[in-house]
């Protein structure tokens, strides 16, 4: 019961802070700042898909990247050969959702596991990586649209509201966008991971064999759930194109789809306000760090500037030191201050007591 | 004719780097069950290793066949002890770790070296095979793989070292069963791999150069070839390179470099979905 | 305590004093510049001399007073190598910075990134590196050199020295793409002919099948266009085949990130590029402006490369037209820079040619020789003449892209 | 006699040179309780593995209701009505028991229903105290009484227990004999035990296993007597 109520509470506030956020940020903050938490927001939303399907699926996947790119490329092309955006959006999340529900197949029927789903995921990413990254020519182009290779596809057209090409969704436009989308995301997979599929899910990844000797067969629910992550990671992508206006292939490289795993991992797997946290965190320390360079060549400088080695620091730290990840270590650090509080209390009240009696 | 020759070497060094740049690798993951996502740039250090040591006037020999290895496997132990003996049987987190790892590695040399490309020409000139010539390091890059993996199968078979590794491979109690302390083994076993890599590293650096970022050019290759592979260290690595590495560079050698890219990393993702164990997973089990 | 209320005394004298002389000394706040650059990550051979030159242009502007007379403040941006930072980075620069210029951008890629957020937020932008030419953007200037004006000079003179067969190996990237066309077009103009053009993802470091195809082939002379890091091991590769004394090779890219000082003589000597700056070139202000970057950044100091010097002249420009136009408002300076302007560079002169907002500049063609850069012939003063095919921006000032040249 | 609920025909697991059963011809009625008693490595586990499908035979067939199943995934075999409870309690560690039983109810019944039926099998196994606990921070023996749980909650026609009274202390084991004669009376039972104790007090037919084959089958008061089982397994635990 009381954990239920904690639940609720916790649902509200997030909610609350949410709206608030969505609703008070472009009134006070400066338009760069909401451009960059436009990014933020979206990235959270890939942050989010990894989290439902490794978090709570147990499906380590190393190319979640690969959603993400096959999205925002999905966007672009489309885009440019149909310039109205409503079709392209729906493409961005249905094209990379299919292509996850072929890989989930031909992986989990093909009853692949833990490393190995590492390894298979990773090397469609980097397959797509090359592939897309080989296109420079000229004559690699879907419909008008030039695939562009390593330069990838700049200039992408920004969505507009649906069945109504001049409404262009402006800058701000995006950052409510986006936020809703995070907000939307959030509440979805929570309602989602509290129905029965979600109980089930989480109970394969507890026990796949005593899941199955119960007769629920675990390959269909992995299936489904690695789908729903795709069309997730496929949305977020869809968004960034938006966003920045273009896409490279890096978007499928090793670094992106390592960076989401840290966003996980920092925030804590197995809940999804700590991959959103993880994911924010993680990107404003880069971009800070990467900001106001010292323009000298002071050593020490150079080192707290040095953005891979203090990424590489707080990673190492963060396995060996909060394995579990920032949001459930916070947590049961607050509950056990709370229960420390109550001893503390019951302990001050026997005296009183002893006094009565 | 001498075409097919020349082709024939090239296949040749293209196993024999991919199993030299795994072999590291092969062994951490066989007998530690862990993945070690810093191999990139325990190479990328050997590399730097010989680099530096020549540039102090250490004959170029021993700098890449003595000095990287040494080093490398140094460090690979203090590695072992300050992150890595905190996370056995914790797969996924060690991943994590040896990657973040790899992060904090890069931008150290960064920070030293500088991001400009260093290396070393390659020794031993070059030979004529019919209307072509090639490099004479090309041979000299298959020979160290052959040695290489020849000690290593020596050590497995025949040294006490050996006898506790493979009992290690077989199930991981076993080694305390053989009376010795685990945490030693493992320190030794995870500095061998990275002397290893190291090795690896430093022998290619004439070839392809230096930088801080080349490890991610390696890494996916080797994790790729050691998970294709399979548990037994020397037979799976072998196997793999072999399979990988002859499909890469024809289909290089027919098409274009991306093309044989992506032909070994479908190669290899036909090959777990047929054989989830890897190779020696499947076939000869008992292999070292 | 005491103590301690002591120096906190003290610290906050010191600051007001600090502040005090500070306000007085300048009338006004700095003028922001933005360096978008990448310093770590693959590309970060390219980014630090490019910034290390702004930062010198910056402080001898400073040290000569600043310009209008106010300081110049540098704020200079780590791209880390990622698109989604330079996209962040730029919007940063313009919205809180609110600088006057933007200075930055390496690959294509990075620029068409940047260029359209500068443009929406109305904030000047200069693109310093040698590319492939056809931007066309009257917010944007570009000081870099564009295959007409130095593949058209290289490829006679590489021609006229070893034959008329001419194999190309190029990074398989926009720049590498187009440059490769234009020697196709140059060599088919002098009569050659060019056997093949083989393509590489910049990531590939395994050159051996590549150099075995070459080997079939027989052409006279290679072309290279390969850039970056990895590509620096097909030069090792062809050396060690023993390849460097039977076919011999020219590039327009070679160089740009050091790789002659990188790969040992044997491996490069006799190599022909083709830039506007060489760091050897012998005249006065070059000559000064070497003294003063290694006395500012160390005398071992491998290289002034192309790039960087495109940057560092890019600033100078910038200068010249802010105090042309007594004001750094965008509009004023873009005018005053359209009005031709020109400066007395450590390459030579250097003069913006208004419809195309790039460069009129001299370009040189340089042997390799033991890691250094010898100037065998100068190009005085050439137009970019392959853009001008496509772009005029007095006539039609509101164009805004990258045009794909008909070759 | 009526068909057989459960029956296996020459049934075989080979892995590689090792053959831990070896052509079983085994045949259970319904509603029966059997007790499998064998030594270790009699090829036990391996058969009730093969029973549900967590390993297929290397020959012969298992039929349940006359359906051969010996090529049917786990959670097929579930489906049709046989469960198992692991020698190790095979549980969700990492949920409360609540979810835990709920996880296996939920799948046969409605969910309004299965928070009912949740709540009486917690009642029924003395487990309501601990409803809300994580199972992986509960006593072994408790952990059992959750696989059992689970087990009864999907509720199969044929129930297989690995070794229910393993670990337990006197009267957790008579309690356990209870609970398996009450289950009886609805389902069919094979359970594999060593505890003779355990045996008396709930067998009836007794199947002894012996190196991958079936040695006797026979009343529990006469197998006790069989001086062959004694010598293959009493004799072994005695030495044991």
């Amino acid at each position: 019961m009381n954990a239920r109520v904690l639940n609720f509470l916790g649902l509200g506030l997030v909610g609350i802070v949410g709206v608030a956020f969505l609703i008070l940020t472009p009134r006070l903050a400066e338009l760069d700042t909401v451009l960059d938490l436009t990014v933020y927001m979206i990235m959270a939303i890939l942050a989010l898909s990894l989290a439902l399907i490794w978090g709570y699926g147990g499906i380590l996947c190393f190319g979640q990247s690969a959603f993400f790119g096959l999205g925002a490329y999905t966007y672009a092309i489309a885009m440019f050969n149909l310039g109205e955006s409503t079709i392209p959006l729906l493409l961005a999340i249905a094209l990379p959702a299919a292509f996850a529900a072929l890989l989930g197949y031909f992986m989990f029927y093909g009853r692949i596991s833990d490393v190995y789903l590492g390894v298979i995921t990773l090397t469609v990413t980097l397959i797509l990586f090359n592939s897309v990254n080989s296109t420079a020519g000229p004559e690699f182009h879907i419909g008008v649209a030039r695939l562009g290779g390593f330069n990838g596809i700049p200039g992408i057209p920004p969505l507009n509201y649906p069945g109504n090409k001049a409404a262009v969704i402006d800058l701000e436009g995006m950052f409510y966008l986006s936020t809703a989308a995070l907000l939307a995301t959030y509440f979805g997979l929570r309602l989602l991971l509290a129905s029965r599929f979600g109980r089930i899910i989480v109970g394969i990844r507890e026990n796949e064999r005593r899941a199955e000797l119960l007769g629920y067969d675990p390959r269909a629910y992995k299936l489904a759930t690695f789908t729903i992550g795709g069309a997730l990671a496929g949305f977020a992508g869809c968004l960034f194109a938006n966003w920045g206006n273009f896409v490279s292939p890096t978007i499928f490289g090793l670094a992106q789809s390592a960076q989401i795993i840290i966003w996980v991992i920092v925030g804590g797997r197995g809940t999804l306000i700590g991959p959103i946290v993880g994911c924010i965190g993680v990107q404003w320390l880069s971009a800070a760090l990467g900001a106001n360079q010292p323009s000298g060549s002071d050593w020490w400088a150079r080192i707290l500037a040095n953005v891979p080695l203090i990424l590489g620091i707080i990673l190492v730290a963060f396995v060996l030191l909060v394995p579990k990840g920032l949001v459930p270590t916070l947590g049961e650090f607050g509950l056990w201050l709370v229960r420390s509080r109550a001893r503390r209390v019951a302990t001050g009240l026997k005296p009183k007591q002893a006094e009565k009696g | 004719m001498d075409l097919i020759a020349l082709l024939a070497i090239q296949v040749l060094y293209a196993i024999a780097s991919l199993a030299l740049i795994s072999v590291g690798l092969a062994i951490i993951f066989g007998m530690m069950r862990v993945i070690n996502l810093a191999h990139g740039e325990f190479l990328m250090l050997g590399g730097y290793a010989a680099i530096v040591a020549t540039s102090n006037g250490i004959n170029i020999w021993i700098a890449i066949l003595v000095v990287a290895p040494v080093v490398v496997g140094i460090i690979g132990v203090i590695v072992e002890r300050t992150i890595i003996r905190f996370l056995y049987g914790r797969m996924i987190d060690t991943m994590l770790a040896t990657w973040g790892l790899s992060l904090f590695l890069v931008g150290l040399t960064t920070a030293i070296f500088g991001n400009t490309t260093v290396g070393i020409s390659a020794p031993l000139g070059s030979f004529q095979i019919g209307a072509y010539r090639t490099s004479g390091y090309t041979l000299f890059v298959i020979a160290v793989a052959a040695v290489t993996l020849g000690c290593i199968f020596a050590t497995l078979r025949w040294t006490r070292l050996g006898l506790i590794a493979r009992g290690t491979m077989q199930n991981a109690d076993m080694a305390a069963a053989l009376g010795v302390n685990p945490p030693r083994v493992y320190a030794i076993t995870f500095g061998v791999g990275a002397a290893l890599s190291g090795l690896a590293g430093a022998v290619l650096a004439p070839v392809s150069g230096v930088f801080p970022t080349i490890g991610v050019a390696y890494v996916a290759k080797s994790f790729i070839t050691v998970i294709g592979g399979g548990a037994a260290i020397l037979s799976g690595t072998v196997s793999a390179a072999a399979l990988f590495g002859t499909i890469n560079q024809i289909a290089t050698f027919a098409t274009t470099p991306v093309f044989g890219e992506v032909a070994l990393l479908a190669t290899a993702i036909v090959l777990i979905r047929l054989l989830p164990q890897g190779i020696t997973g499947r076939f000869f089990r008992r292999g070292l | 305590m005491k103590l301690n209320r002591r120096r906190f005394l003290q610290s906050t004298a010191a600051i007001t004093v600090a502040g005090t002389l500070g306000s007085s000394a300048w009338a006004e706040d700095p003028i922001n510049v933005a360096s978008i650059h990448d310093l770590s990550g693959g590309l970060d051979i390219y980014g630090k001399p490019m910034v290390d030159t702004l930062t010198l242009a910056v402080e001898e502007a400073n040290a000569a007073g600043g310009l209008l007379g106010r300081q110049i403040k540098l704020i200079n941006y780590d791209t880390q190598s990622n698109m989604q930072l330079y996209t962040q980075f730029a919007q940063q620069a313009a919205l809180k910075d609110k600088v006057a210029v933007v200075h930055g951008g390496i690959t294509s890629a990075s620029r068409e990134v940047i260029r359209p957020v500068l443009d929406r937020f109305k904030t000047l932008y200069f693109y310093n590196t040698q590319y492939e030419g056809g931007v066309c953007d009257r917010n944007q200037f570009d000081t870099g050199v564009t295959p007409a004006q130095t593949v058209e000079k290289l490829v006679p003179y590489a021609m006229k020295k070893w034959g008329k067969k001419v194999y190309v190996v190029a990074a398989d990237y926009n720049y590498g793409q187009i440059t490769s066309q234009w020697v196709k077009k140059y060599v088919t103009e002098n009569g050659g002919e060019v056997s093949s053009i083989d393509f590489f993802p910049l990531d590939v470091t395994n050159f051996g099948p590549t150099i075995s195809k070459i080997q079939t082939a027989k052409p006279d002379f290679v072309w290279s266009a390969l850039v970056g890091g990895a590509h620096i091991s097909f030069y090792r590769q062809w050396a060690a085949a023993g390849m460097r004394q039977s076919i011999p090779m020219a590039s327009t890219t070679f160089a740009v990130g050091n790789e002659h000082i990188v790969l040992s003589p044997d491996e490069c000597n006799g190599m022909l590029v083709c830039y506007n700056y060489f760091q050897d070139l012998k005249n006065k202000t070059n000559e000064a402006f070497v003294a003063a970057f290694h006395k500012r950044f160390g005398a071992d100091y491998p290289n002034v490369t192309e790039l960087a010097m495109g940057t560092y002249q890019g600033f100078r420009l910038w200068a010249e037209a802010v105090k042309k136009a007594g004001s750094i408002d965008r509009m004023k300076v873009i005018e005053a820079l359209e009005t031709g302007i020109s400066i007395d560079a450590p390459s030579g002169k250097v003069t913006i040619d208004p419809p195309t907002h790039h460069c009129v500049l001299d370009v040189h063609i340089a042997e390799v020789k033991d890691k250094k850069l010898n100037v065998l012939e100068d190009f005085a003063q050439q137009k970019p003449s392959d853009t001008a095919a496509v772009c005029n921006l007095i006539k039609n000032p509101n164009d805004n892209q990258q045009y794909v040249i008909k070759i | 006699m009526a068909a057989p609920l459960l029956e296996t025909r020459n049934l075989s697991m080979r892995f590689g040179g090792v053959q831990p059963v070896r052509s079983v011809n085994f045949s259970l009625a319904e509603g029966e309780l059997r007790c499998l008693i064998g030594p270790n490595g009699a090829g036990k586990s391996t058969f009730f593995k093969m029973l549900t499908g967590q390993l297929v035979p290397s020959e012969g067939q298992v039929l349940f209701r006359g359906q051969d199943i010996s090529h049917a995934y786990a959670h097929q075999i579930a489906r049709l009505g046989i469960g198992i409870k692991t020698q190790v309690p095979s549980v969700f560690d990492g949920l409360s028991v609540r979810e835990n039983i709920w996880l296996a109810a939920n799948r046969i019944h409605s969910r309004e229903r299965a928070g009912n039926v949740v709540d009486e099998m917690l009642e029924r196994l003395g487990l309501t105290g601990v409803a809300e606990r994580l199972v992986g921070q509960l006593a072994h023996g408790q952990r059992q009484w959750v696989e059992l749980g689970i087990v009864l909650s999907t509720d199969p026609e044929l129930i297989l227990l690995d070794e229910p009274a393993a670990g337990m202390t006197y009267d957790e084991v008579h309690k356990t004999a209870q609970l398996v004669r009450e289950i009886n009376r609805s389902k069919a039972l094979i359970v594999v035990e060593h505890d003779m104790q355990f045996i008396r007090m709930i067998a009836k037919q007794v199947t002894v296993f012996n190196q991958g084959c079936v040695l006797v089958e026979d009343a529990v008061e006469n197998i006790l007597r069989n001086p062959l089982v004694r010598d293959i397994y009493l004799g072994k635990q005695a030495a044991a």
